[in-house]
């Protein structure tokens, strides 16, 4: 589905990714790990666009889209969530999902102003969608309230059903358990699970903590200082000498082997 | 309080400030005021579009507002034709010449590869072309110019309807924010303020050196007016005879009668407006504003494309602010380039934004009525004040003498202060966005 | 916004309760100056000039039966022609002015000419305004200037400088109306009595350095600078550098730039130059600052022009026994010039005498006053040398 | 010889008011680098922080001389030996040296008084609240329109002249006197302290900020605030250093414009143009861009509208000499300069010549 060949990315002289190269496929959740520094996060804004690389390319389904800019890879079904949770904080929880569908007529100002009964129509639709999605994360009861004002779990899972509005292919999830309680994070998983299987979503995800990873990801691929080090089974890796190396020499074994 | 109420009770105060402006002063005063007040409201209208909607920070109102003024002499103003057969399409010419000229320049560094090669064939492009482009222009120029310099001197205009230079200078302002936000829009904030603050330097300098256009700083006057000159009102023996049976004063009632024509035309025109931006605001494209304003990042992962939509929103307000332009100098009857300071243009314009509410249309209408009230009236207020701080000081001694003499400058202070104490008691401003 | 609004009803109510304490001879006369913007500095003596004759009228007690003149100041920011129309038309239909001194700078002037003095039927006389478009405007008879057009000035700096056999000059202006004005119509009747130009440079007031039209002045030559410009704005600053540089030893100053601040600005550093300004003769410029007697700077420019626009304004109020502009408007030229008893500064009362006793006057003023064609000053100038560090008369024209 | 002719006359026009415009602007870019620097935003009041600088320092000018007098009456032997002592280099008591420098201490100290005051009652709520930088720029500009109101309101709109002292070092008649070339070179006391003090102003301020320990915070707190704030940095002590260091370079900036030109509050305001376009295009944040930026702005305004007649008139020969003034655009442009190199660099280097801060 995505294939990331051989990309650099330096700021100045530091090498953030450094030569690394991946295959995610189609129909997988893909676990990103390694130690602080190893570059998932910039390989990740690398295929999300918001980076351009300094060499290398990415594909996606046989389609180069290296150095396309966010928004076009949105419009390609490449959407991504972010480390920290990128919530539109002044808008509804139900606004940031009617949001996001591109290409709604109402986008464009002459509908806006003079073809109201089209938008409307189209609207409803939306609002229709938007409490679907807000039912399957079940957090429906926070409709009207501000994006502002929710916990950092909320976030996370609205950033989820962000995806949900539209035909996503693949998901990028940055570290999507960072910071969340125990009970969110099993909700969030089992989301993950059921797009997954329901929908067919191909997810991609950054994360440190290993039971999640193991839950959900199977392949999983470990990076190092901007190289991809070892790919395989959450048990392969764990196994692997290199990644305990890798980790060891940042002084994490214990994560690891925890 | 509920907030529609409160509303209500900050826009009673304003126009109630006019009304008593009416009583106490003069109604002419009053209306005055009042049609200065729509023009500024539109002002802040088009600012809020920029920061309010999308937060784009832009510090250059006062060119946009100008080019709107300079459409008002294109478009109102009768054409000079000994001027156009002395040297007009030589003038028109050379302009040519020297867009082909930036334009050829642009496509050579798109289309040629890298290298030092490609640099200096720019540079040739650009040194040639700049040289035919003098070799062409400046002599019509001349020419041009030559034809009777204390009357005309330039093109002169279309001799169209002055109406039809309302939409033109919004044009035309969104014209040239199209230009800049091309090449701007991609800095962030401080810097693109710096650079509209730059750029409209620029337009107001063209404005001031380019007489074929519209005489410099000799000024364009006697631009056409909409409605009825108050004289001809007082000539007309049927408007006399009126007056007279409902008891006014012919004079004072054609000034303001043609004060209420002028207040009908912009009434219109903000109406329109807030209707647009309000519709705007509520469809799914205002939500997407708030959106990119929120979160430029996040917008841009959910599919949108963030400067598009800041360059519209760039073109939209600065057309806002091109077609109060125009206004503005079909009310003055003249356009007057050494009018533009940023002080008066763009710095008052954001205060009435941030005092009045930014991303709130009703707020910036407000801010615009309120702070064009203060501006016209804080100066026979200051004079009041010295007047009573004074009372007591003997007649003709130095200090008081010299603070009467400084109540003007209680202008500058009082608008500055009002700033500074709004943004820190009221940082939302009066109304707030919802 | 509580105690704003408290104010300003105090202020409004305090201003209703002076207007009906007004009775019909308390007669207001508008000065609309640029109190802030560009020329500031100029306005506050311009000001003290209108109503130093306005006080004498009053004082004399002789204005249609002891009539009293107040001075209402309005600002008209020299600029912003939407604030100074707001201003007028407070002071036309609010404070009740029966006439306008001023305004100041050609721009706002045309603003307050159009949309207040006309459509009210108010006179207006503006001290400063020498922009020659507004010979043309429609002024329905109200509008008169103490100043003469800048046209008729370009004609006689061409004859002062063919006169000392100078033909290669060149020109800066400061980048306004009357700067530019001067110095189109200057170029114009230079060139056409043989004489070449050989740059005409404008320079901005009150921005930041001159080094720059100073050096494209200097390479471009010639035997004297012209300075069209204002003594305590750019002009000094061209001079200085310009002085200072080398690149001229002698200029010539119109009008903006004859003050005695020239001469204290530069001293023995511009002898040999040349300039003019209106002034008819020595004895009515002495005579002027004999009578403003130090309480402000007399020499400052347009300050004698606005004593006299507001002396003319108050005796064509007498000779029509109406202080109603649509009555005296048609009397101001009359009063102005000849036939008459000959009026100088500082013998207001005399002359309001001799007009109510159905007398004639010939106002010459401060400055020698003659209007002319659409109601503005005929210009005779004064042609000024330096010598030694002193301002002397060379001539008149 | 001609070739010298064109070199002085270039030098004369171009090269000294030039570098002494630059040194000024290049002042008052400092200051408003130091404050995007350490506080983030870009201060729209520095103009008229400068103004009022100046204006404090023409007011104690003035007063000079009546403390001398008060002093020469009062204390006879003792203190009037060393007051005369002090005056003596000074223009009030004959020597060449303006007497404006003796009060800018005073200026400057006044200055930081009203900027701390400031900062305490206006924009120290702001950095409280973690405002956004843009909150900043804007209540700054409503500190411009109080300072602004302040200044003329104090010291009235008018031309202030209070340079005393010898007026030249080398003036353009001495010079030809001297070489007996047909161009004069002429260089003013203004313009030599003005030189010589941008060179100690900026000498101090580097030593200050690299080596003093105070200065490396400032530093550091600079590159990265919470990385400073974790090593035990008092950001209020950080700000208010910033604050007097920016009144020290605002007043002498203000000071040595009215000196070298005159002072007249509405210049300063205009002045803001240029210096934020040398502060940007150095790049916003960084002390050398701010006074590289400073030269450029000041050598193109300068040069891109200089009419060359003059200087090729000498160097080429007699039948090739240009009949017009080979003048790229004429001086009304001169401040589109600046801002067309400012929107080059921008487009080119979007952070400025020495890449400033991005944050």
């Amino acid at each position: 589905m995505i294939v990331v060949d051989d990309v650099h990315k330096h700021f100045g002289g530091f090498h953030a990714v450094d030569g690394a190269s991946l295959q995610i496929a189609e129909g997988s959740i893909t676990g990103l790990i390694g130690p602080n520094g190893a570059g998932k996060t910039t390989l990740f804004n690398v295929i999300a666009g918001v980076l351009k690389p300094t060499a290398g390319c990415v594909s996606m389904a046989g389609e180069d889209i290296t150095g396309l800019p966010p928004h076009t890879l949105f419009g390609k079904g490449l959407l991504r969530t972010f480390q920290i949770a990128h919530e539109f904080h002044s808008m509804t929880v139900r606004e940031n999902l009617t949001m996001v569908p591109g290409g709604q007529s109402g986008e464009a100002l002459w509908n806006a102003w003079f073809r109201r009964g089209k938008v409307a129509a189209e609207e409803r639709e939306l609002l229709k969608k938007a409490d679907e999605v807000l039912e399957f994360l079940t957090i429906d009861h926070l409709r009207d309230e501000k994006a502002g004002n929710l916990s950092g779990g909320q976030k996370k899972l609205l950033e989820l059903g962000r995806t949900m509005m539209v035909d996503a292919k693949v998901v990028f999830l940055d570290e999507v358990g960072a910071g969340v309680n125990r009970t969110l994070l099993n909700t969030i998983g089992d989301a993950i699970l059921r797009l997954n299987s329901e929908r067919g979503y191909t997810f991609c995800m950054i994360e440190h903590d290993m039971d999640f990873i193991g839950r959900l990801c199977d392949p999983v691929i470990c990076m190092a200082e901007g190289k991809v080090l070892a790919e395989g089974t959450i048990d392969e890796i764990k196994a692997n000498e290199h990644v305990i190396e890798a980790y060891l020499g940042t002084g994490l074994k214990n994560k690891v082997t925890a | 309080m509920s907030v529609s109420l409160k509303n209500t009770l900050l826009f009673a105060l304003v126009f109630g400030l006019i009304l008593a402006t009416g009583i106490f002063q003069s109604w002419n005063v009053a209306l005055g005021i009042f049609n200065m007040g729509l023009i500024s409201a539109i002002m802040a209208l088009g600012v809020n579009m920029q920061w309010g909607y999308a937060g784009l920070f832009n510090i250059g109102v006062m060119g946009f507002v100008a080019l709107g003024g300079l459409a008002a002499v294109l478009v109102g103003m009768p054409p000079v034709g000994e001027a156009w057969a002395a040297g007009g399409l030589r003038v028109i010419l050379g302009l040519v010449l020297g867009a082909l000229t930036i334009v050829a320049a642009i496509l050579a560094w798109a289309r040629l590869p890298h290298g030092r090669m490609r640099a200096l064939a720019v540079l040739a492009i650009l040194v040639v072309g700049f040289l035919t482009y003098r070799w062409v222009f400046d002599p019509g120029v001349v020419a041009v110019e030559k034809v009777n310099p204390a009357g005309t001197g330039y093109l002169g205009g279309l001799g169209l309807p002055v109406l039809v230079a309302w939409p033109v200078g919004g044009l035309l302002a969104a014209g040239a924010a199209w230009l800049i936000g091309k090449t701007a829009l991609g800095l962030r904030s401080d810097y693109l303020a710096i650079a509209t603050l730059g750029i409209a330097e620029i337009i107001i300098s063209v404005l001031k050196n380019e007489d074929w256009l519209s005489r410099g700083v000799k000024n364009v006057v006697g631009v056409p007016r909409p409605v009825p000159y108050e004289i001809d009102l007082q000539k007309s023996e049927g408007f006399v005879a009126r007056m007279q049976a409902w008891g006014f004063d012919p004079v004072t009632a054609s000034s303001i009668a043609v004060k209420l024509a002028y207040a009908g035309f912009f009434v219109v025109v903000l109406l329109a407006l807030i209707w647009l931006a309000e519709m705007a605001l509520k469809s799914p494209w205002g939500r997407m504003m708030r959106a990119i304003r929120d979160n430029e990042v996040a917008a841009e992962a959910m599919g949108k494309d963030v400067t598009a939509r800041h360059l519209q929103i760039f073109v939209l307000g600065s057309a806002v602010c091109g077609l109060a332009g125009a206004m503005m100098t079909t009310l003055d009857g003249q356009l007057t380039p050494g009018t533009y300071q940023p002080l008066r243009f763009t710095f008052l314009v954001w205060v009435m934004v941030i005092v009045g509410g930014s991303g709130n249309n009703l707020g910036a209408v407000l801010g615009g009525f309120l702070i064009w009230f203060l501006w016209v009236q804080v100066e026979p207020l200051g004079r009041w004040l010295m007047d009573v701080i004074t009372l007591g000081l003997p007649d003709g001694s130095w200090l008081k003498g010299h603070l009467l003499e400084s109540a003007a400058h209680m202008r500058l202070l009082t608008m500055g202060l009002i700033l500074v104490l709004v943004l820190r008691f009221s940082p939302r401003g009066l109304i707030p966005e919802r | 916004m509580k105690h704003l609004l408290l104010g300003s009803a105090a202020l409004i109510s305090l201003a209703g309760a002076a207007m009906a304490g007004s009775h019909s001879e308390d007669i207001k006369i508008g000065v609309i100056l640029g109190y802030t913007g560009p020329i500031e500095s100029l306005t506050p003596q311009m000001a003290d000039g209108a109503e130093l004759a306005m006080k004498e009228v009053t004082d004399s007690g002789k204005l249609m039966g002891g009539a009293k003149v107040t001075p209402v100041r309005a600002d008209s920011t020299c600029v912003d022609a939407g604030a100074a129309t707001a201003a007028a038309e407070r002071l036309v239909t609010a404070d009740g002015v029966k006439a306008i001194m001023g305004a100041d700078c050609s721009g706002v002037t045309g603003a307050i000419l159009q949309n207040v003095a006309r459509p009210n039927g108010i006179v207006m006389i503006s001290p400063s305004a020498t922009s020659p478009a507004l010979s043309t405007a429609e002024d329905d008879g109200l509008f008169f200037r103490t100043s003469p057009s800048d046209a008729r000035q370009g004609v006689v700096m061409t004859e002062v400088l063919m006169e000392a056999g100078i033909n290669e000059v060149a020109v800066t202006y400061t980048n306004n109306d009357y700067g530019k004005g001067l110095a189109d119509s200057f170029q114009a009747a230079f060139e056409a009595a043989g004489g070449s130009v050989t740059i005409s440079a404008a320079h901005e007031d009150g921005k930041a350095d001159y080094s720059a039209e100073v050096g494209a002045l200097a390479s471009a030559g010639g035997d004297r600078l012209v300075v069209a410009g204002y003594v305590d704005q750019g002009g000094s600053g061209i001079v200085r550098a310009a002085l200072d540089s080398g690149a001229f030893d002698t200029f010539h100053f119109p009008d903006g730039m004859i003050s005695d601040k020239l001469v204290e600005n530069f001293g023995s550093e511009i002898d040999g130059s040349s300039g003019q300004h209106p002034s008819p003769s020595d004895e009515l410029a002495t005579r002027f600052t004999d009578l403003v007697g130090g309480a402000f700077d007399a020499t400052s420019p347009f300050v004698p022009e606005s004593y006299d626009a507001a002396a003319l304004i108050m005796l064509a109020m007498q000779a029509a026994g109406s202080s109603d502009s649509a009555d005296f408007a048609g009397k101001i030229m009359d009063v102005a010039n000849a036939p008459g008893e000959p009026i100088q500064s500082g013998e207001l009362a005399k002359a309001l005498e001799i007009l109510a006793d159905g007398g004639d006057i010939d106002y010459v003023g401060a400055t020698g006053v003659e209007l002319i064609g659409p109601g503005e000053a005929a210009g005779t100038y004064r042609v000024v040398g330096f010598e030694n560090g002193e301002e002397v008369t060379a001539g008149r024209k | 010889m001609d070739v010298l002719n064109a070199l002085v006359a270039f030098a004369n026009f171009v090269l000294v008011p030039a570098t002494a415009y630059g040194a000024q602007l290049a002042l008052g870019a400092l200051g408003v680098t130091l404050i995007y620097g350490i506080l983030r935003f870009s201060n729209f009041a520095h103009g008229d922080t400068m103004a009022f600088g100046a204006m404090v320092t023409i007011l104690v000018t003035w007063s000079i001389p009546l403390v001398f007098a008060w002093l020469q009456f009062n204390f006879p032997t003792l203190l009037f030996p060393i007051a005369d002592w002090v005056l003596s280099p000074f223009g009030v008591a004959g020597g060449p040296l303006p007497t404006a420098l003796l009060a800018l201490p005073v200026g400057i100290l006044v200055t930081a008084l009203l900027l701390l005051g400031t900062d305490r009652v206006i924009y120290g709520f702001y950095r409280q609240q973690r405002a956004k930088p843009v909150v900043l720029v804007i209540v700054s500009m409503g500190v411009m329109f109080m300072m602004n109101g302040l200044v003329r309101f104090v010291i009235g709109p008018d031309d202030q002249r209070f340079a005393d002292g010898a007026r030249f070092i080398v003036s353009a008649r001495e010079f030809k006197a001297m070489t007996g070339l047909r161009e004069g070179l002429a260089f003013k006391t203004s313009q030599g302290i003005t030189i010589v003090t941008a060179v100690i102003v900026v000498a101090a301020l580097f030593w200050f900020l690299n080596r003093t320990r105070t200065g490396k915070s400032m530093r550091a707190y600079s590159d990265n605030e919470d990385l400073a704030l974790l090593s035990g940095i008092n950001p209020e002590r950080v700000v208010a250093i910033t604050w007097i260091i920016v009144a020290a370079l605002a007043t002498v900036a203000g000071v040595l414009y009215g000196l070298d030109k005159s002072f007249k509050p509405f210049t300063y305001f205009q002045l803001l143009l240029p210096i934020f376009a040398s502060a940007i295009v150095g790049g916003l944040g960084s002390p050398v861009g701010a006074i590289v930026g400073g030269f450029v702005i000041a050598f193109s305004e300068v040069t891109v509208t200089y009419a060359w007649k003059k200087v090729l008139g000498y160097l080429m020969p007699e039948a090739l000499e240009p009949s017009g003034l080979v003048q790229l655009l004429s001086t009304d442009y001169k401040f589109a300069v600046s801002f067309v190199i400012l929107v080059i660099v921008l487009l080119f280097r979007p952070t400025g010549i020495f890449a400033g801060k991005t944050g």
